[in-house]
């Protein structure tokens, strides 16, 4: 590699030894992590507060509105206006909530957030610890969320709060079968169960053609269940039902005002990058560029620009669909989801048994393509929702 | 297959996405202070007492005879008849009102007021901007603050104000010439009425 | 909202409901995004289940038919755009032929096609609207709202330049309309309607087909023909359980015989079918408007003879009624000689409708509450009056 | 015995005792969820990083979220009066201290802990895989059969209840 382009791709390596360079060498490598993690919270917090305005933007835009446009420069001044109002709004607390949890809760969910990032790497040399149990540090760490959320509910002492609560716990834990399952594929197909190592895998390439796992059967299979299951776990639209706007009002967060709310918002966006960055991590090659002769660009470009493009796809959805029922998430959960990568995989075990070539595509591709259309029938409950035909009176 | 019609789903979303970037037709939004929709000459928006000439106080049309409070739905007009007569628009001597007082938090802007006067004294305007910081005397208008020119009136409704110009120019001039023959009549009488006001006759 | 300091009741449940466990009573409304303005429901749960609901409602009521027993029959009028402000011009509409029946008024043809013309309209964006209340009570986050909002600010343009307001147009007069079309309006609204099937078109490709709508309304809140007839519930939602009765067809008030169109009828009753009824409802209401906007005669459009001042029908008493796009809007007046009405009555679609959300909603979760509810298609102002 | 451990031993004792002397249920819970936690970084302190994981992953994401959950549908939300002291105080304490007795003897009476190897073997995921699906892997699929058959009693007892109901 040009050694001018690896100092591009390594800058910020290099900017946090100098710094910490500084420091006796006793101190260093705490002066390490404390940068790495002073750089985290500042670079997804600022990724945080423009998602929320291109979100709004992308979804003015797709129901033909301008969205926000006037603090700033076309609106991009919009969260530093939100931030402002959000610290400046009252702090409301209902007299018969459990006080000590209802303030624990926010905080809980931001600080389990921000840990997920820990072992996501952001570009190459680029993460704050390589565990070797990674993937599984993400897992256990998600599930204080879940506990944040619950927090939330019970201690608000509000009936909508509580229904939020129960469906959003519900939520969680069905859907963290699935996407845990459908990440296996990717452990069984790396041999291990580091996030670093699972991209190093990914990073060589075929002519121009990475080696991401994406570009495989099961590891498309893969990549589509872990993005459903992850837009479940995230709270986000079709599946935003602990939220529930218009039905439970705002869920598990209702009792919640000014800064509190605004630390909730920050958490659940936080938690969809996170997500969204496993599955970058898992599928589409970390911080790897897409074809062979990009590789000059920094990786870490590379792998914000991925993050963004699933950003877009969640605002793009999320501008579309209506919401699921609960019952009808849990069957999705249980009856598509769990036999899917489950199916997947064991189609991933085939692939990784048969020799290489056409026929292992084939049949991997048979393997899952068959059981999908057969399960989503199942969905559909024997042609039960099937679009009408309607007759006329004259 | 399942997720077909989700598939069709955001096939439009994106369409619409892209299209409000290159058609300017699907983005409806009017930025409001700065860009404003072109005014629709029917458009309605509270009523105003129309005069004709110079001083609104001589030019006043209103002549107090009380229909329009009476039939006004939510009953938010507030009239005090005078105890002398100024002549009206047509050359009448008439009452005029001393009180004209109208809510505007009341007024539902139904234009009852401005059908049933018989003398086109009340219009409708177009002013929609009528917030103000004071909610009590700040919204109860008064005969000052109602009263507008015949000219906004133009401005603002030109077919119909040529209507209700070329009927009062007709009455004026049935007035006139009823008054003309009384005086011919009577030469003795005492003098007539001045003349009219000239912005009507203007048109 | 249960009060801060209240705890959280909960309603042991009996033995006759059968296992162990409690109720958790919710009040719905009448502060809740999705309940259509100030509307309370009180929901027993049992998790999720609705055990009980009870509608709550007269949190908009504004003593609507006692004023107008106050009021000349025509200072009634500005009130009925207040009934359901979806849909004022149906309402002028209703009021009016009312009026007439009673003091024996004959409508000149060119008003007859007029209110033709706005009460199609009018359908037409109250249906539009309602889908896409109806899918951002399921969650779509406005997208079909807004893109309904789109071509109903046309309409209401359209409106504007007719009337003189968007929404409280006050334009229907006793024996005609207040004003004639402004000039050019009638090529302006043709040009409209034209453009108005694409915009069906495109709202059928981002809904009509889509798995988790039809997931969430087929089977969902279903109204049985018994008790839709029994209920007295009326209009699309009655057509949607498969009953054919549309008062345009039965009454032929107006002009309406003169015109080819057609009744969506529906065979499930359920949230789907409503909501499908509605949109081919709006076709045939493309069909009218076309056929009334070519065959739009010139002529006076206000009976000459009608007094605007003094109007005094002879003593007596009517009904007139006219399908409004929610359903059978109906005006009961009594006269007694006098210049206002001594019984003024109004049969509201949407309280009518409203009556059988319990029976729908018993066993469904909390989530098809709110849609089932969009899918009645309510308008408080108009069922509290 | 470092800074970290003591830390993080307090943190664990303090959220079990916390666990057992507050009076509120949830509150309860969520002071245990805070020993789990603690407990997990001591795991990790060790080196033991699947283990730790795992004790997070399973005990503040499944057990605690499970009792958080029974509590919610089952239990008022009212706070009990009673004195947290039982009657029985005194024989429970003795049994506690029995256990506790028998405990220590053991673990101080074993060859492993006269033979303590080095505190930094890292203890990876591999090896233990391989363990699992070498040397255990008998007790492993054992253990995964009864896993099944409970779980399977579990769906046929409530369905049998469910069908009982209606």
């Amino acid at each position: 590699m040009h050694s001018a382009i690896q100092q591009a791709d390594q800058i910020f390596v290099a900017l946090q030894h100098r710094v910490a360079g500084y420091l006796p060498v006793k101190f260093q490598s705490i002066a390490d992590v404390i940068l790495s993690v002073i750089a985290i919270v500042l670079v997804f917090a600022f990724l945080f507060a423009v998602t929320t305005v291109l979100e709004r933007k992308g979804l003015g835009r797709i129901q033909n509105r301008y969205g926000p446009n006037r603090v700033g420069p076309a609106g991009f001044f919009q969260p530093l206006a939100d931030g402002v109002k959000s610290l400046t709004k009252e702090d409301l607390v209902p007299r018969a909530a459990d006080q000590a949890v209802h303030f624990m809760a926010p905080v809980l969910l931001v600080i389990a957030a921000f840990l997920a990032y820990a072992v996501l790497p952001v570009g190459r040399n680029m993460v704050l610890a390589d565990l070797n149990a990674g993937v599984l540090f993400f897992f256990a760490v998600g599930t204080l969320v879940e506990l944040a959320v619950f927090m939330a509910g019970w201690s608000s002492r509000n009936k909508y709060s509580l229904l939020g609560a129960m469906r959003a716990i519900a939520q969680m834990i069905s859907y963290e079968v699935p996407l845990v399952l459908a990440s296996i594929v990717v452990i069984m197909a790396a041999g291990s169960l580091s996030t670093v190592s699972i991209v190093n895998m990914q990073t060589g390439y075929s002519g121009i053609w990475p080696h991401w796992f994406v570009l495989t059967p099961w590891g498309f299979a893969g990549f589509n269940l872990f993005m459903i299951a992850a837009t479940a776990e995230s709270n986000r639209s079709p599946f935003d039902l602990p939220e529930g706007e218009s039905e439970i009002i705002a869920g598990y967060y209702i009792e919640y005002s000014g800064f509190k709310f605004a630390l909730f918002f920050l958490g659940e966006y936080l938690g969809m990058f996170a997500t969204s960055g496993l599955a970058i991590t898992l599928f589409l090659g970390g911080w790897a560029a897409p074809f062979s002769f990009l590789t000059w660009i920094p990786s870490y470009l590379w792998f914000f620009a991925k993050l963004l493009l699933m950003i877009a796809i969640f605002i793009w959805i999320r501008g579309t669909l209506p919401r699921l029922r609960m019952d009808q998430l849990m069957n999705f959960a249980w009856q598509f989801m769990l036999p899917m990568t489950l199916i997947n995989v064991f189609a991933a075990g085939v692939w990784h048994f048969m020799p290489g070539g056409v026929i292992r595509w084939l049949v991997c591709a048979v393997l899952l393509i068959v059981p999908a259309v057969l399960l989503s029938r199942g969905l559909k409950q024997g042609k039960k929702f099937e679009a009408r035909t309607y007759r006329f009176a004259e | 297959m399942f997720g077909e019609g989700i598939l069709k789903g955001l096939a439009e979303t994106a369409r619409n996405f892209l299209g409000s970037y290159v058609s300017k037709k699907r983005l409806t939004t009017v930025q409001y202070p700065e860009e404003r929709l072109p005014q629709i000459e029917a458009y309605r928006n509270f009523p105003f007492l129309v005069y004709d000439g110079e001083d609104w106080q001589q030019g006043l049309r209103c002549v107090s005879c009380f229909i329009c409070e009476k039939e006004c739905p939510p009953k938010c007009i507030f009239i005090e008849k005078s105890t002398d007569k100024k002549p009206d628009a047509v050359g009448k001597p008439q009452f005029y009102p001393t009180v004209f007082n109208i809510d505007v938090s009341v007024c539902m802007s139904c234009q009852i007021c401005v059908e049933v006067c018989p003398f086109d004294a009340i219009k409708m305007d177009t002013d929609f901007e009528l917030s103000t910081d004071n909610r009590f005397s700040g919204l109860l208008w008064d005969k000052k603050h109602l009263a507008k020119s015949n000219e906004h009136y133009h401005k603002i409704h030109p077919t119909e104000a040529a209507v209700v110009d070329a009927q009062l120019a007709a009455e004026r001039a049935k007035v006139a010439a009823k008054a003309k023959a009384a005086a011919e009549a009577k030469p003795a009488a005492a003098p007539a009425t001045p003349p009219p006001v000239p912005a009507a006759t203007e048109k | 909202m249960i009060a801060a300091t209240e705890p959280i009741r909960i309603l042991p449940k009996s033995r006759a409901d059968g296992g162990e466990g409690q109720f958790l009573e919710v009040s719905m409304g009448p502060q809740h995004p999705s309940t259509h303005g100030v509307f309370r429901m009180d929901v027993v749960l049992d998790g999720e289940r609705i055990v009980k609901l009870k509608p709550v409602f007269g949190y908009l009521h504004r003593n609507h038919e006692k004023i107008a027993e106050h009021e000349t029959y025509l200072g009634s009028m500005p009130y009925t755009d207040r009934l359901d402000y979806f849909c004022s011009l149906t309402n002028n509409w209703a009021y009016a032929l009312a009026v007439e029946k009673l003091a024996g008024i004959q409508v000149p043809e060119r008003a007859e096609y007029i209110r033709i013309i706005t009460a199609e309209l009018t359908r037409f964006q109250n249906h539009a609207a309602l889908i896409g209340f109806l899918t951002q009570d399921m969650g779509a986050s406005g997208t079909p709202l807004m893109y309904a909002f789109r071509e109903r600010e046309t309409i209401l343009d359209l409106f504007e330049s007719l009337t003189g307001a968007r929404m409280m147009c006050n334009y229907m007069r006793f024996g005609g309309c207040r004003v004639d079309l402004p000039a050019g309006w009638l090529d302006h609204a043709k040009k409209f309607v034209a453009t108005l099937p694409r915009f069906l078109d495109e709202f059928e490709r981002l809904l009509a087909s889509n798995e988790i709508l039809m997931a969430r309304t087929q089977g969902v809140g279903v109204l049985s023909k018994e008790l839709a007839v029994n209920a007295g519930v009326t209009g699309p939602v009655l057509r949607a359980s498969g009953v054919n009765y549309d008062v345009r067809k039965v009454d032929k008030y107006g002009i309406y015989d003169r015109f080819a169109f057609k009744i969506p009828m529906g065979e499930h009753g359920d949230t789907y079918d409503r909501y499908m009824v509605r949109l081919l409802e709006m076709r045939e209401s493309l069909n009218i408007l076309n056929q009334a906007l070519k065959d739009i005669p010139e002529g006076p459009i206000v009976d000459p003879k009608t007094r605007i001042r003094g109007f005094k029908p002879k003593p007596g008493e009517a009904y007139g009624r006219i399908e409004a796009p929610k359903g059978e809007l109906g005006f009961y007046l009594v006269s007694d000689g006098t210049s206002n009405p001594y019984r003024y009555r109004v049969r509201p679609p949407s309280l009518m409708n409203l009556t059988v959300l319990e029976q729908l909603c018993i066993g469904r979760n909390v989530a098809d509450v709110v849609v089932i509810l969009g899918s009645i298609d309510i308008v408080m102002g108009e069922v509290d009056r | 015995m470092t800074a970290t451990f003591l830390i993080l031993a307090a943190i664990t004792i303090a959220g079990t005792v916390a666990a057992m002397a507050m009076r509120n249920l949830v509150h309860c819970v969520l002071a245990l969820t805070l020993g789990f936690a603690g407990l997990a970084a001591l795991y990790l302190q060790l080196g033991a990083q699947f283990v730790g994981l795992t004790q997070v992953l399973v005990y503040v994401g499944a057990v605690a979220i499970l009792a958080v959950f029974v509590i919610m549908m089952t239990q008022k939300p009212a706070q009990t009066t009673e004195s947290i002291f039982s009657s029985f105080w005194l024989t429970g304490s003795l049994i506690a201290a029995l256990v506790f007795a028998v405990l220590g003897w053991a673990i101080y009476s074993s060859r492993l802990t006269s033979a303590i190897v080095s505190p930094h073997v890292e203890a990876a995921v591999r090896p233990i895989g391989d363990a699992l699906m070498h040397r255990f892997v008998l007790p492993l699929e054992i253990m995964g059969l009864l896993l099944t058959a409970a779980l399977i009693g579990a769906v046929v007892v409530a369905i049998q209840e469910k069908r009982g109901s209606a």
